[in-house]
Order: C-alpha cells, then structure tokens, then sequence
C-alpha cells in the first residue's frame, strides 16, 4: 500500500539504525572527518556483509538482493540521520544507476556485482568546474581512435571521486553526450569541502583511456534517469538529518532550563518546533511520495523528484539552523553536534541543484 | 449480558440493501421517509436498539450510509443535529434527553446550533463566563456567545455556561440543551469582513432551561463538552451529499437541506486559497512566464501536494489500525501555510485587478474573496498559535507553559468579563 | 538634518492628527465608504481652509504654500493612519505634480490654483485595463486636427477618476506619449474596489477633446517623475497604516486575558508584535530617506522610491494580517477595524506596482 | 561643594592639543607612553582627578580622543580592561580597588577578561552557578564560566558568583575581581563550528579571591553586573584605530596591540553576512541576470539600507538630545536577519561552489566562512528570542511573562546544575 512501508522493510530501518548507532556513531563520524580517505573501509565492507546494504536495489543477476527502491528510502533516511560517512550514495544511486540504466549488459555484468558485494567503490563524474548538474554544458570530450575512447577534460564536484574503484564519466562526442568507465590514468585532487562527512573530488583526464558504457549518443537520458534517483534519495537523506536536528532541539528543550522553566515551555521554542515537525513532515511525505513514484515507475518521477529535493533541502536547513538557535552559544561549538548537520544541510542544499532550480524544474516537467 | 454473534459486512450490506429497496419512496415527504428509516434502526445501525439503532459494530454505519446512497435514497441530515448533538446525547445524556431529542435530530424535524464560544472566551474556551443560575425547576441563563453556525433558525443549542465562580476553570461549567425559541435568546447574524454572515452572535437574558436539560452532572459540562469536540474534529470535513436530478418530494427536499446548509460555507474554499485555480490564472494572465511568479507557484504546488500526501499517509496508517505517527495533526497547521501562501500567489497573478472586487474583477469576484478570506483559516477551529502549542506538546511532548488559572477559583482569574 | 522633522513639520503632524481624528474617525470613514462619491466634500474643503494641506508642497507663485515633500511625507503617514476617504493623494500627488513636472506654465496657472485651494479635484489616468502602471504599453491614442487634440481609447485603475473635475491623461501621439487634460466628454465607470476608502473609476474616451499639457512626446518623462513621488506618498501612507495596526494589536494585547494572563504576555503574541516593529521601524526608515530624497533632488530617488513601496506594501501588509490573527476571530468581523487596514493594504500593495515589480525596479534604477 | 566653571570644548581642545603636541613621543614603549598620558589626565579626561582624570564633563573624552588621533599618537588600550573593568570599578568598585586597578589598565599593562556566562546560564544570566564561599579572608570559587575572549591570557577577571543560595537568583550574587594565573584557574579555548577560537571556557577549582577584591557589597552582584553590561553594550562597536605605517616603537608596539585584538573578531564581518560582497559575486558569475536571485538580492541591500537609515534615525535623535524611539533598539533583531539573507544570497549565487571551503572556494573562503559563521549572528549578545522579549517589552510595553523564579530560593528553583 503506497505510504506504508511492509514489516520488512521497517525491520531493515531497524536494523540500520542499530548497525549506524554502534559501527558509525557520531563519535566515530568525527573521527572519519579528519581522516585522507574520509570513511572506513572496514565498516563499508561490513554493511555489504552483514547487512547487504548495497545488494538491496541491485538485481539478482547482476549479484544483487533485488529489492527495489523503497529499501533505499529507508537505508538513505538512516543514512541521513547517522551522517554516515561511505561511498554509499555515490557507488549505489549515482554509479550503479548509471550502469542499469546504459543497459550495457556486459558492464553490468561486469561491475555490478562488485559494487553490490560492497568490494568495488564507483562514482559517477558529470559536474564540471562551472558547477552545472545537467548535461547541456559538458565540456570534457570523449573522441574514438581505433575504436578505443580517450576522454580529455576535467570533471568537479565528483562525490568519493579521490577514492572510486571506477569512475563512470559522462562526456561529449560527436553524437551528443556518453557514458565512459575509467580506472586510471587521470588524476583526482580533493576538494576543501564544508561537508566533511562528504568528499568531493575535481579529475583531470588527458587522453585518458575509457570504456564506453552502453550507446554513443545516450549519455544525456542515463545522466537525466541518475539525476532524479540522486534528488530523491538526496531527499531520504536530508529527511534523515532533519529529523536528527529536531530530535536533538526537542531533547536540549526539554532539558535546558533557564528562567526556572525548561526552555521547552517557553512558546518561542515551542512554536519554532512545531513549525519544524510541520515543515519535516511535510518533507517526509515529499521524499516518501518520490520513492514510491521511483518503485511505481510513474510517469510523474522527474516532477516530484525535484519536487521532493527542492522542499526536503529547504527543511533541513531550515531544521539545522533552528537546531543551532535552540542551542544558543552551544549549538555554536565544534564540540556540539548540530554544525555536523548544519553542514551537510546546507551542502547538500546544493548538491545536484538548489531548491530555486528543482522548484522551476518541478513546474517545467509538470508541464507548467 | 452475552455477547451476540458479530455479523459481518456482506450479511448487513445485503440486508440494508433489501430494506432499502423494498422502503425507499422518493415520493414520501423528506420526514416522512426518514421517521421510517429512523424507526427500522438504518439511519444509525451502531447505535443501540433502544434508541433507533441496531447494535451494530461502527463499521456499519459506512457500510449502511454507502448502500443508502448506492440506492439512490436520502440519509441523515446535515449539519449540527446530527453531526454532535445526538452523538453528545446519546454518550452523556439522560434516558429523558434520548428519548427525547434522538429522533427529531434524525427526522430532521428538529434543528440544532453549538453555544460554546464567547467573545471573552475563543482560544481559552473554559474561561467562559455565561452564567447559569438554580431557579427552582429551572436554569436561568446570562451571558453572549459567538460564532454560532444555525443559530437564527435553531431549535435547540448546545450550551456550556458557569454554574460555580468558586471552582476552577474546568470544574465550574455544566451543559445544557437550550430551546433557542424563547424571549430569552436572541440571535443576531455576525457580518464577516469578506461580507458573508455565517455565523451569530447569541444573547441570552433571563434564558428559562428545564432542570431536565442538563447534560451530564452539574460542573462536568468541561468533560461533556470534550465529548462534543471530539465529535466536531470527526466531522470536521464537509463531503457534500450527491442527490443527482432524479425527481421526487423527498430529493427536492433534501436538495433544498443541502443547499440550504452549504450556503453557509460557500466561501470555505476562498478561505482555503483556492490553489486549484492558480496554475490556470496564471496562464491566463501570462505570469506563467515569469520565473520569480513562477517560484512562488511552485512552492504553493509543492505545499499541497506534501499536505495531500501527508494525508494519504495519515489515512493509509488508519487503514491498517496502526495510530498515526505526527502526520496526523498537522494538516490543520499546513492549510494556514498554503491558504496564505496561495493569497500571495494569487496576487501576484492579479496585479492591479488585484485591487478590484465583485464583477469587475477575474472569475467574477472569486479571487478577491480568497484575498480577503485567507485571513480566517489560520483562527477559525483554533488559532496557528494554539495548534503550536498542542503539536509542540502532543506530538513533540514539550512541557506546558505553566498555568496560572487551573486551580484557583475563578472568580479570582483575570478574565475579559 | 536628514531624518530630523522641524518642530514645524512635527505640530503639523498633530495637527493633522488632531484633525482626522475629529473630522474622519473610522466611523466617519466607515459611513463614507458607503456612499456613492466616497468621500465629504466639506471635509476636503475644510482640509484646505484650515490646515491648508492642499496648498503645502505646490509653489506660492501657483497658490500653493511653498513647502516641501517633508511636509507631504508626515500628512501621507497621518492620511494612512486614519484611513481618509479624500483625493488628496490624486490630486496633489498625481495631478498636481504632472503639472509641475510638465513645465507647462500655463497649465500651472490654470490648474494648480485651484488644486491648492481644495476647490479643483485632479487626477492623472495613465494605467489602461491591462494593469501596467509605466507607459510602454500605453493604447490611448490623442491625435491633433486642426490644432485641437482629441483622445480615443480608455484608462482604468484611475484613483478618484469618477469624481475628480480635472483628469489628466497620458496619450499616445506620433512623438511618443504626452499629458492631457480633460474635464468632460468622456464616460466614467466606478469600478468596484475591495478597499472602498480609495475609488478607482474607469473612463472611455471616444474623440474626446484635450488640451495638451506640455510638450508632445514628454509624457514619459512626466509620467516616470510622478509615479517616483506617488510611489513614496504611498509608502509614507503605508507606514501610518502599519503603525495604527500595531498601536491596534498592542493595545488589545495588553487588554485581552485568555489562561487567566493578557495575551500579550505569551511569546507567541510578544514576539510577532515585536517583529511587526521591526518591519515598521525599517519601512518607516526607507519611506523617510525616500522622502527626503525626494527633498534633496537626489539622484537615487528612483531606486529608493522603489525601494520604500517595495518595502513598506510587505511591512503594511504583514501587520495588516497580523493585526487580524492577534484578534482572533473578532479580528475577521465586519464591525471590528482591522479589515479596513487589511484592504487598503492589500491594494495599496498593487497600487503603482507590486513589490517584486519594485524589488526588480530598485535593483536597475541602482545600476544592478 | 561648588561647581566649577564648565570649561568649554574649545579651550579643552586647545590644552589637549598643546599637550599631545609636546608630550607625544612615539620613540618611547607604548607603556611610558601611556604612563605619561595617564598621569597628565588626558586618557581619561571625565574622570575624576584623584583617578588620572581632569574631572571635566563627558564629552571631553570625545574631543581628547580626537586630538589624540588628529596628533597622531595612541589612545587607550583596546579591550575589556579599558571597556568594562575600568568603568565598573571606577564607579562600583572600593578606593583601594581604584587605586590598585585603574592605572595598569590605562596603560595596558594588566589585560582583563569577563566571567559572568555559564554553560547553564546564558539567556538567563541570573541564573548562574559558580560558587563563591568565603574562607577566611579569602573566597573560594568553584565553577565553570564560558565565552571568555582573552581569558587564557587576562591577568584579572570580573567575575560574578553565587555567594547565598537561599536568596532569590538576583539577590545572591556578588562581584569579584578574580587574578586569573592561579592554580585554581584554567582557561581553555572553545573551537567554534566556523573553526575560529574567540572565546576560552574557564573552570574554577577551588580558586582564590582575596576580599578585599569584592565589587560593590556582597550580594549586590547582579546590580554591579548590569553596571558592566551597560558599558558592554555602549562599547559595542569595534571601531579599528587607525594607526597608518608612520614609524616609532609606541606606534609599532600599538599596531602589534590592535592586530592581536582584531585577530579574535576577524570573522565578525563574516557572521553579519558580508552583504557587502553580494553585488559584485551576482555579477562574478553571471547571477545577476537571474530574476529570481535578483529578487532576494533586492530583499538584502533593502533591508541593509533600510538598517543603516534606521541607525541614521537613532544617530540624528542623539545628536538633538532626543530620545531616540524603537529605531534606537531594533538594530540587533535587524541584523540577524540581514545576517541570515545574506547567508541565503550568497548561497544562491555560489551554487555548487558553496559545498567547497577554504581556497578551493570562492573568494578564498569568505563565502563559505559567511555561511558557517552566520548563526551566531542571531545568538551573540543575546538571542533574537531575547530581543523580541525585550523590544516587545520595553518598545512596546506589552507585560512581561509571569515568572516562577524570582522570589524563591535559589536553592528550589529548577535550574541546570
């Protein structure tokens, strides 16, 4: 039933979250930060092993558990709330998207069941320095010489680009955009990111050798398809830290007094919390409405997708920052939890599009 | 008493089914068909045999309603009466008041008004300060109450009054049924500043009750009048009956019912925003064009649609016995949201002729009355600011602001009266 | 000094006060609002017989008393304060100064006299049925035989049209626009008004005779000049608008107990009453520095008129509603006042364009 | 007593100038320096004659600090010393106090800090915790205080402390001149979210003040405290000196004194939203043509404008002995809000380039520090909560919320440790 997630499926929020509380506590996220790699291998090969975290939307011939994406709502919302610091998002929704929807069955076969055992980390490279998430400005170019492809140009913003098994990389040919594998021979630089709990990377390629994955000319519809997979689980996870945020305002609130009142009494909190709940909720049933429409297959993705990106970035903000005025000079520390969230919110916020854009992107593919 | 054997949903469609073909004479008049629904027990088949019912599980009042439309007849009246007078007697009044006020709630043929709010009294309803005094057999009443639906053509109200100033707040109010046709009571239609008057403001001097009229015991009219609420959130939607053009005295006369009742909130959907008209406006006028108008419409349409969806949530939960989580509570607050934000969209559409109202003005008048009747959705049936407090304290379960006035007499209360 | 009134201009504003709370009390208002004409006549002839309003910013050589905008700027925020029903603001805003900024010497003798005596009621018609307030899409056409002018076509949204003797019209002719004048032989249909202390009225004209103001093709010059100063008499209308909305909620909230407390004790109501200040003090701010660059000739004028109307239409409207939601559902009736502000602004938001119209305006008229 | 003649501005000015212009040398140490500014009584010319003053009215400080800048040569030290411990003492504090503190103060050679925050109180600074019991002719503190700038290197703290926990929350406190290079004192820096360190944590364990070292009487801290609170405010402002690059040790050693000052307010501009650098980024990257940024950019440089006149408003008030009205007290509420548009501004034109930092960002990281640094804007020095209670009480004179822990015990109210 659309909105009722089955018993199953609440089991494995279950799960995650317990696996997130004792493997990735925040305590731990803290220490990934300031780490070169920026997450732990060992953790990432535990959620494929223990709990099959990455197998679950795959197919099973390509080695996966195939389940389909209403699992992934529930895995990015834990992931959210956790700050989970993997190449999670970027081998599951933005690579092996990618791989499913080129239709190239010899890639999938190839690299799919790596990236479901959790084995191999993929990324996929489109963004470039001018920071558009559509295709229409790509400039890197992908041209044929003996029948093997070399790509030549720069990709930025590339999610655990420095550390991908495989880039997937989405460039210019003479017949349009196109879909390239690559494992080496180009280099990456780490980006300075706000996010900590999330790395960026900008590559260069010169004559880089690539494989081309799927038709020469179909880049910009898989890339189009990666795109509202990426929004809507984006939305997941911002649904996840927002609920994180107004969880921790609700607990300070209750605790802190000042006045002889916990501040929890005073409407000034109060209200801001239950125009948080409001605005939360709201998200929810955004980020929820997309997944189904991912697992219905409706007709209505592209719309709601953007739909759910522009109104879950906004309340995540919204709920981090008040998150940080509940705490007062508190919420204003490094030591305190609320900046790692405030953070994530406010990168993610621009992650594949701000809200002005998916809110134009919403009319425009509702036919308005 | 043994517990008899539950019948279940096919058995009693089928039977309400038969008796409804077998009964339903569009050409009785509207009473006189619903005095024989009434007294075969399918007007309210949940309720008890004693008083017009079947004893049957709750579930079958749908089951019956659904069959009664199927087959093309007429069921209970709307409005009051029917949506929280007979529930709130039939929980909380005596024998006498079943017997009798039930069935000419159910026939129609008595009609009902809700005397709670004061001017003095509107978030802070127990803080109300209409007096109610012993006179022998009787109650004598003094006091104003507003916003009162029905109140000029009302036979009955539902009144909550003060009958102990040395109580506190909550424990000094008893309830009662009011006639309202007596020198004593005096309702005055209450002019909106959209122009429309759906409600009144009642006066009452030297209002005569019968002792027989008090609804549960005297100081317990708060918990009577929880029950009475309660009743109102469920019937808080306004699903219009769908009697067709088929002909016949007692469909003509439950079309006029209809009509007669609905007049009365014919600017709800203004006050609501009437978001459903802003896309075609806005192509009308050409602002479809511009992209700062279009930001605007987008977060409108994406406000309804998480509230529907929110909704949808809420319902698929309640479908499956599970209690909703917070989805549940927040509509209310989402619809003062997106009633003003759909005010500001539909001026920024209108430009200029935003200034204009009545005929001179787009779809004759209509997107005026949203500008001017938004206003009212986030008060009426509690205020944004109440619904904060109740969201923040029952789905978050923040602490109340403590209270000055629940236990202290109150007369000793500041009040406004 | 800047942002300082003299005592002068400050007793003049008491004694405005003074007098639109003897002579038009919202009762007044509320009697004249019903009426056909919309306002009293005696009143206005009253307004210029003691007070001389009428006469304060139009020069001594035309009649007037020879002051300045600063004067106009406290009598436009006393005006919206009470809510007065008068063309005050058509003809000395509008009609008065097309006249001066047209140059036309004349003219100026004929008109501005009476304007500043209260006996000739002005009015400037230049917006047409499609709502634009600036001339590019001005229909209207004048066209000249035999040296006379004659008018063909229609306005709309003209404030006092249906009553004001003088109307004075912007034209298209072969040179672009120019200013008209006309007191009859055309047809004047009062337009229905959501806020019926201000008329607006819609006129037709048919070959309709004029008698040109100025120069042929200066129209837009003239017209641009005018809509700058009624776009600040409008804001400094707003403010005193606002202000008795505020000084309204206060002062019931301090009067109104719910839960044994004034409701103005709770945050919920504190906080909203003190973002209203916030809002008004910083309206109020802009519309002064719009009216003392109106009273130095600064070259911004243009983009701080916009600025002001863009700022105080939200900061009125926002206390308008407000005002309604802090007195509940006394604050939605008919007898209670709140509505009167509510209407006037809400139109007066449209009124000369609204505020993403302004917002934009501010923004190129600073070079931006 | 009899009043001397008021001296007039002028002939002050005059005598300042003759002064600076033999006595000012910029080859000495800025501290002989400020011991022969200090000792003719022009570093504080209001004040009284027996405290390195000249007793003249308070605007001769304006007018001799102008001289002093116009001659070229140094001022006072910048910082709490001179801000807050200096005033307070000078009009709170005993003689011995006066005469021990005042003078290294002027010339810099005791640095001071502030303890009056706890981690459990902030809003509710009454309602602080740390512990002072007397011992003898000493008192020990026990506590911990928060948001100290400069404490980790101050030789003296103004602290205020708990000294009776049966007295209700305003009435047992008391103010103390604490040495912080103790044993029983610690400062630690506190590591912001913007990963700037202004401020220091300072634990208290069985710390020591001699008596002598009260401020006012025992008890009557919190009137002491607002004493300060008042200067904090008046001193708000963190106007640089400006010293130009002529050359002398007096001169260097200042230079050296003021960058060590600003280093710990250099992200200020950046939590007030650098609404300075929008314009030019709009058109850096081409967002300038986009109506929908240009909108909120609109917003912004309205409402900076509409704060600067506000100020303009309050400035022109003062400078005509006028009280100012609420635009003398809406600026900080003001300023969040800007603070926080800015944050929304900058956002929309950076794009992809706001998830970057440091020199992979724009600007070298100024944008991205104005995004991180922007919540404290609406929380330092008081929370928009705060102000809205207070504007709304003081501006508009709407009642103040019932209190529950003013007149009780300190001891019985709820309070966090």
């Amino acid at each position: 039933m659309k909105f009722v997630f089955s018993e199953e499926q609440e089991e494995l929020r279950q799960e995650v979250r317990r696996f997130l509380q004792k493997t990735s506590p925040l305590t731990e996220v803290r220490r990934l930060m300031e780490t070169d790699e920026g997450y732990d291998p060992a953790i990432y090969r535990q959620m494929a092993q223990q709990l099959g975290l990455q197998s679950l939307a795959i197919p099973e011939e390509y080695g996966g558990a195939g389940y389909g994406w209403l699992e992934l709502v529930v895995v990015f919302e834990e992931m959210g709330r956790g700050l989970l610091c993997a190449p999670y998002f970027s081998s599951i929704v933005l690579a092996a998207s990618a791989l499913l929807e080129s239709g190239d069955d010899a890639a999938k076969r190839d690299l799919l069941p790596g990236i479901a055992a959790g084995t191999t980390r993929a990324t996929l490279a489109h963004a470039e320095d001018n920071g558009q998430w559509d295709g229409s400005q790509i400039v890197l170019t992908a041209v044929q010489s003996d029948g093997d492809w070399q790509l030549t140009g720069h990709k930025s913003f590339v999610v655990d680009g420095a550390t991908a098994d495989v880039v997937l990389v989405i460039g210019r040919t003479a017949a349009g955009l196109a879909l390239f594998a690559v494992s080496e021979g180009f280099s990456r630089t780490p980006l300075a990111t706000m996010d900590q709990t999330r790395r960026l990377a900008r590559l260069e390629f010169a004559a880089t050798p690539a494989r081309l994955i799927g038709t020469d000319g179909d880049g910009e519809r898989i890339l189009n398809g990666v795109r509202d997979l990426a929004a809507v689980a984006l939305a997941c996870e911002q649904v996840g830290g927002a609920q994180a945020c107004l969880d921790m305002s609700v607990d300070y609130a209750k605790m802190r007094h000042q006045f002889g009142r916990p501040i929890g009494s005073f409407q000034a909190i109060k209200h801001l919390c239950a125009d948080m709940l409001l605005e939360i909720e709201s998200a929810r049933s955004a980020a929820y409405a997309a997944g189904w429409a991912i697992a219905d297959q409706d007709d209505d993705l592209p719309a709601i997708a953007s739909l759910a990106k522009a109104y879950c970035s906004d309340a995540y903000f919204n709920a981090a920052r008040n998150t940080i005025q509940i705490h007062g000079g508190l919420g204003f520390t490094w030591e305190h939890d609320a900046h790692l969230y405030f953070k994530r919110a406010k990168s993610s916020e621009f992650f594949f599009g701000d809200s002005s854009y998916h809110r134009e992107q919403y009319l425009q593919r509702s036919g308005i | 008493m043994s517990t008899p054997a539950q019948p279940d949903a096919d058995s009693v469609r089928a039977e309400a089914r038969a008796w409804i073909q077998s009964n339903w004479d569009p050409d009785l008049s509207l009473v006189e068909w619903r005095r024989r629904l009434v007294d075969a027990g399918w007007a309210t088949p949940s309720w008890p045999e004693r008083w017009h019912g079947r004893d049957l599980p709750k579930w079958a009042d749908d089951v019956v309603s659904e069959e009664i439309r199927a087959g093309g007849a007429v069921g209970l009246p709307l409005g009051t009466g029917t949506n929280l007078a007979a529930p709130t007697i039939l929980a909380q009044g005596s024998d006498e008041l079943r017997d009798r006020f039930l069935a000419p709630i159910l026939t129609g043929e008595e009609t009902w008004c809700q005397l709670f709010s004061e001017p003095g009294a509107g978030s802070d309803l127990a803080g109300l300060t209409t007096r109610a005094e012993r006179d022998g057999d009787a109650w004598v009443i003094n006091g104003q109450k507003v916003w009162n639906t029905s109140a000029h053509h009302a036979d009955f109200g539902l009144l909550v009054a003060r009958t102990d100033w040395d109580a506190p707040k909550h424990r000094g109010l008893t309830y009662f049924v009011i006639p309202m046709h007596q020198e004593g009571v005096e309702a005055r239609p209450l002019r909106q500043m959209n122009n429309h008057a759906s409600f009144n403001e009642v006066f009452m001097t030297d209002a005569r009750i019968p002792h027989e009229y008090m609804v549960g015991q005297q100081g317990d009219g708060w918990r009577v009048a929880l029950t009475t609420l309660a009743f109102e959130r469920k019937f808080g939607s306004l699903a219009r009956p769908q009697y067709g053009d088929a002909p016949g005295r007692a469909l003509d006369e439950a079309r006029a019912e209809a009509a007669a009742h609905f007049e009365t909130y014919k600017w709800y959907p203004q006050r609501a925003g009437r978001v459903d008209l802003v896309v075609s406006r806005a192509q009308a006028t050409g602002k479809d064009k511009d992209p700062v108008v279009r930001q605007e419409i987008a977060r409108l349409l994406s406000m309804q649609k998480a509230a529907q969806w929110t909704a949808d949530r809420a319902r698929a939960a309640r479908s499956l016995d599970r209690t909703p989580g917070p989805e549940g509570s927040i509509g209310k607050l989402a619809n003062s949201d997106i009633a003003r934000q759909a005010s500001v969209v539909h001026g920024m559409i209108s430009g200029a002729d935003g200034m204009l109202t009545g005929a001179d003005s787009p779809l004759d008048g209509v997107v005026a009355e949203v500008l001017i009747s938004v206003p009212a959705q986030s008060i009426a049936g509690g205020t944004d600011q109440i619904q904060r407090n109740i969201l923040s304290e029952k789905a978050l379960g923040l602490p109340r602001e403590p209270s000055f006035d629940k236990d202290k007499p109150f007369r000793d209360v500041p009040h406004n009266r």
